[in-house]
């Protein structure tokens, strides 16, 4: 691998290291003993003497979205740099399109959050701060092309064309979300962290076989989504083990959002994620997640890979979750607003908006017009929301199995009776 | 009539087979399913005629195994996979739960899962740990999972036929102690349902309820017994979840007495299940509690206790003694 | 004796920050529980008092959890680990079932294994998907584990400093639903054994038998009962495995009725093994079957059907009423 | 890193990688369908341009032990070449006593095999082959170090101290085990593919917790062994994680055998199983795994790298299981003659006499005299493992808990009146 600092090449073999980095173990188990004397001991051992790399480590990683090998277009300032390994035709309309997309996500999901706050929703996931690496990696996708999220997916939802609405019924309570994975071709939420990605390789390794890869219109990826959290799952081992086994046409997405609930990054690595696929030998390659273009390059990129034959491959996409981690979190228990407020500087909407006005791309009525569709957007899905009507009990013992079992149907029957017992009961009171 | 003298490996070979031809969207997989043909060779031989596109060694990771096989399902293939021992199950423990049993009502039957998870189960054939255990009980409490055990060739075959044509996910249980078991199949089409329980003896003493392995303990109990005067009925329950508790009933309204046969360890077992169950439906017609004739609540142990272990001969008839002091 | 008012979460809070600076070799971890003091706050403040080398925050993956758990264990540890909700320990069951349960088994005394998981459980609180199951049974089902279910501040604080000192390990079911129930607590030691089912009221009609969440709707229900002139004998189990039976078997010998509640789905359930055992030890006292008032055999259904789903006080009542025709 | 191809370094970031060799999915997925046209259609996405480096493919890794990067000191031939990274004293005592380690373990574990054969075992884990990988390892360790085995580690127990005979136990059927694993610092058998890998990183965090690490002679490690199946279990990846997490003392030491059971190694991997450490960020290397002496100087600087607070490390020990699987298995109908046969020629322990032999530091007495011990041994092995009595029912129940509960007791008690009631009827027949 050639060892100029600016590539960006997909890493297949992981890349070089500077020597200054020194494996610091107190900051990596704060805490536990530490061995003052451990370089000594080293030095004694006599192995010193070598230039053994050191590990790189992670420490203020997160205060930075600027990380070495990440591959970026669109800067926080909106300038616009072509990468020359992820080409894509920019024009005003593909931008235009992605910043509505971007803010009416945007909308909708703080509608969520203010939905839940008002007893509308037992639980809302925020995704704010992750609108481009959801809108430009769903963008990415063909429409054959096969998605898996986690739960906090709602602007991949959104480029599925789930209407968003359709998601509401989870977290009100009423359905285990209201869309048809298969016909949307974008798989209900999963909620048991890593679940997902053994079974998106499973629905690749059917694409695969179903002969449905290659340079022909009709070929198919899938892509599946995870949190830098999910990464220490043995699923999501397991999941890239199968997919480079049987060179699934799969793109292991990972939002690297810098938390899992309460534990930073540190908790789960010591090194950069992407570099989880060397080891399976598969390429990964880590994107600015604030950055819509570059997202939507690069997926792209990973998706054509895998559809013509050459899967998987790892993305990382390095962003920030802006907000709690769900309505039910607080996250001023663990994280300095510090941090917050300097990734808000790197805000994957403004920065496009930086570029679309700043280069006469969009006037203020576009501007202003996106912001009506968003506030329409959001009235619908709040009165939507008010109006779902709490399941029937029928529900409850509906499609346990595609044919009924007499067993359940009895406890079925014997629950109706119950209840209209009870109803009786109630009337003369009890 | 088709029919053959099978032992019960090959009737397991042989509906794979039929199944295989019949619907190129049945594909198998699991460790070792494809040159090797199984540790058990349940697969013998399927690779070399179907080709590695429809049956496959998978990498070593039975969370893997079955995700890639929901996976699958969704996109319309119908896969068997092979976990190769009972005690290798649980690692995949999570992925069955949380997602293959619940996918179809998660999604109101947006998602079909017609997965086969066959599973080698139960002692008898002095192994070391973990190669003996009869985890059925975990799955019957699990809602969106059909759990089947089959006892014999025949039913061997027909059973997992119907699981293949099942949409809904089973879990196939085989013995693997009889697996050498030898009788005649009819493989032709029958269109019976063979996910039900099937009363092999008639009797009037008292009723066994058994599956698996153990059936031919219970009916050589039956044997012995009528040898001394008593006639035991015995049920193959076959199917333990959904259950089809209906002829179990009708046999205790009957004999007023039921042991229930299970290698699996008592507690919370759907042997318990089945005791609290009858014992609800057919409450004035017994003359003596539901006894449980079980492995001990203990783990497997060394193989060389395992015959202490087992439900025997003699432990059935001292629980039908049992039941006729009441 | 001392005696403070306290939420069961604080109850709980206040039993690990005992036992931490009882015995330094405590130690607890799992997703969430420095900083953040876990989702539920169980852990509130251990962090900041105790040290990371106390108390630390995992990586994200369960199994690594309940390994390190055991790992420690060997090397002199008492590791408490949380589970962060109900439908999340199944990644981690194949190394509770294949490892924890079994090493003190396995190596004849050689590992003590005294680990504690403590998992919120149950249903009630309006949660998405796997945040109100009910495993216990599961667990139940697996020799070589201890499997407790606190129902009250008293017993949670007792209970868990029971727990930590057992040298087996314990799968500590939390009530998540009452964790903001407030009692008084004596925190003295009191040298009890809390692993013991415990008769809450006396009575004459039925029998109640139920754990955990549930126990505040048999004492509602009892109440209810005592108005229309029935009482009835209601017992929290604490322990289900290994269950404290007698107390339930010498209650029905004089009430002739059971009904046991429980959360969970019924199937091969610890309410079927209560049944299954009572009915044994019991036969002639019984003046109607034992009946479960328990979950369905469904998933657990979406957060707005979820009191349909519960055990509540009328289905209780009637399934006392239902004791009462036979 | 240097790119150097004589390097040896353990590999931290991965390594270089030659440009001509090209990924090829059929190699990897044979029988699934692939696609003619997918250089075609990365060409046409305009992707072709870029150097992207291919990954390395595992193609015919399995015939030849002299991988690159592979870190061999003794050669087939017997010639030593001290490795600058790796210092060891080669002692004459040091050698001859690995000498004697190795024929004395592949003798009884012959005799294991024979005894399965007769009857007398129910089962028997064949280690031939992997003598050096066992012993080496197994030497490296300091008394108060702890290993964690698989099940077919019986060359570590020996060095462990764990007498051979208390190995039969399990493969008799009347225990699982006969050892303490406390007190001779081996854990008992793990048969659950990838377990102990957790298990050991917690035991590990203990040593680190205790502050039993550092450059005091008391320091300790800990060393955990898996197979090259194992690796792709979720525990494996599970026990990285948290040994990386928590800078565990612990090497990671993989027996690369190139099968599980029938399935050769690229059925769970493209790339070298050394590369996985680079994922976590701890040094991965590979060890000629025939080579007892590079085995040992390698798992001796690991362990003292953990030990010094410098954890984890892996290693892959590339080796070869000469056997069948277990005495269970029939490696005829999977692998071809030809590949056991030149591995034959990389004997582990044969290259050990020729360098003996040839440098004149054993004579015909001494290897005379280790055969004389090694038939001993195995007498004394199949002696005590047909004199094995069968345990009582009382073992069935004891210790499932440390205390005995009420309800076992009573399962307990009811089972014994039963077996008496038996013998009485017995007695007077049935
Ligand atoms: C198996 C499992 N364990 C624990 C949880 C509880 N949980 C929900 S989200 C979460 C953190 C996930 O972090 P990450 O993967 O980074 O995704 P993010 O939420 O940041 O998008 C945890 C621990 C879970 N859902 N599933
Ligand atoms: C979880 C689990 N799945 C399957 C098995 C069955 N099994 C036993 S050994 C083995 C292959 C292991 O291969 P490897 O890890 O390379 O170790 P080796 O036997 O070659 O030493 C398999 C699949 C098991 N023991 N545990
Ligand atoms: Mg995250
Ligand atoms: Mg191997």
């Amino acid at each position: 691998m050639n060892s100029d600092s600016q590539s960006t090449e997909p890493v297949m073999t992981g890349s070089e290291d500077s020597a200054g980095k020194v494996a610091d173990g107190d900051a990596l188990s704060p805490g536990h003993p530490q061995t003052a004397g451990a370089a000594a001991a080293r030095s004694a051992a006599g192995t010193t003497g070598s230039n053994r790399p050191a590990p790189e480590i992670m420490r203020g990683l997160r205060a930075t979205a600027s990380a070495p090998d990440q591959i970026s277009i669109l800067s926080p300032e909106g300038e616009l740099t072509a990468h020359p390994d992820y080409p894509l035709d920019v024009t005003p309309e593909l931008v235009r399109g992605l910043y509505r997309d971007m803010v009416l996500v945007r909308r909708f999901d703080r509608e969520g959050n203010a939905l839940q706050r008002q007893g509308q929703l037992g639980l809302w996931v925020p995704l704010l701060g992750q609108e481009a690496a959801q809108i430009g990696s769903g963008r990415a996708m063909r429409p054959r092309d096969m998605a898996f999220p986690s739960y906090r997916e709602h602007g991949v939802a959104w480029t599925r064309g789930v209407d968003p609405v359709d998601i509401l019924g989870m977290f009100r309570g009423i359905d285990h979300g209201s869309w048809n994975p298969a016909e949307k071709r974008f798989g209900q939420y999963t909620i048991v962290i890593g679940n997902q990605a053994p079974i998106a390789v499973g629905y690749a390794m059917g694409q695969r076989l179903d002969g449905a890869i290659g340079d022909d219109e009709n070929a198919e990826a899938s892509i599946v989504y995870f949190g830098d959290g999910a990464t220490s799952e043995g699923d999501i081992h397991e999941g890239m083990v199968f997919g480079a086994a049987f060179s699934a046409p799969v793109v292991f997405f990972c939002q690297n959002n810098q938390w899992a609930i309460s534990a930073p990054l540190e908790t789960q690595t010591r090194v950069p994620l992407y570099r989880r696929a060397n080891a399976y030998g598969f390429p990964g390659l880590r994107v600015d997640g604030n950055d819509v273009l570059a997202v939507l390059a690069v997926t792209k990129w990973a998706l054509d890979e895998c559809r013509t034959g050459n899967g998987p491959v790892m993305i990382e996409a390095f962003t920030y979750r802006m907000d709690a981690h769900t309505t039910s979190d607080d996250p001023t228990r663990y994280r300095l607003a510090d941090e917050t407020e300097s990734w808000r500087l790197l805000d994957p909407i403004e920065r496009v908006k930086a570029y679309l006005a700043r280069n006469g791309l969009a006037d203020a009525a576009f501007f202003d017009q996106v912001q009506v569709e968003a506030d329409e957007l959001a009235a619908r899905f709040r009165a939507h929301c008010v109006e779902l009507e709490p399941p029937t009990s029928e529900r409850m013992f509906s499609r346990v199995y595609t044919d009924p079992s007499a067993q359940l149907a009895a406890q079925q029957a014997e629950h109706e009776e119950y209840q209209a017992g009870f109803a009786d009961t109630e009337a003369v009171s009890r | 009539m088709t029919e053959i003298k099978l032992t019960l490996a090959k009737a397991l070979n042989t509906a794979l087979r039929d199944a295989m031809e019949l619907d190129d969207k049945v594909v198998v997989f699991g460790e070792d399913v494809g040159k090797l043909g199984g540790v058990f060779r349940i697969t013998d031989g399927l690779q070399k005629d179907f080709g590695e596109h429809r049956i496959w060694d998978s990498p070593l990771a039975e969370s893997g195994i079955v995700g890639t096989a929901i996976g699958l399902a969704m996109r319309g293939y119908r896969p068997v996979v092979e976990i190769q021992f009972d005690g290798f199950v649980f690692p995949a423990f999570d992925m069955i739960i949380s997602q293959l049993a619940k996918l179809t009502f998660r999604s109101q039957g947006a998602w079909k899962m017609p997965v086969v998870i066959r599973i080698p189960f139960g002692g008898g054939i002095g192994a070391v740990e973990h190669h003996s255990e009869s985890p059925e009980s975990f799955f019957c409490h699990i809602a969106g999972l059909k759990v089947v055990a089959c006892s014999n060739p025949s039913d061997a075959y027909h059973m997992l036929r119907q699981a293949i044509a099942c949409d809904d996910p089973v879990v196939f249980f085989e013995p693997k102690r009889r697996y050498y078991d030898k009788a005649v199949v009819d493989v032709s089409a029958t269109g019976e349902d063979y996910f039900t329980s099937k009363t092999l003896t008639q009797g009037q003493t008292c009723t066994i309820a058994s599956y698996g392995p153990s059936m031919p303990v219970a009916l050589a109990a039956a044997e012995a017994a009528a040898a001394e005067g008593r006639s035991l009925e015995v049920i193959d329950l076959r199917s333990l979840s959904p259950l089809d508790l209906g002829p179990v009933v009708e046999s205790v309204k009957r004999t007023g007495r039921l042991v229930v046969v299970s290698e699996a360890p008592r507690e919370s077992s759907i042997s318990s299940d089945i005791a609290a169950r009858v014992t609800e439906e057919a409450f004035y017609s017994l003359a003596a509690p539901v006894l449980r004739v079980a492995g001990f609540d203990t783990p497997y142990p060394p193989a060389k206790l395992e015959e202490e272990y087992l439900p025997s001969l003699d432990r059935i008839l001292e629980a039908v003694d049992r039941t006729l002091s009441y």
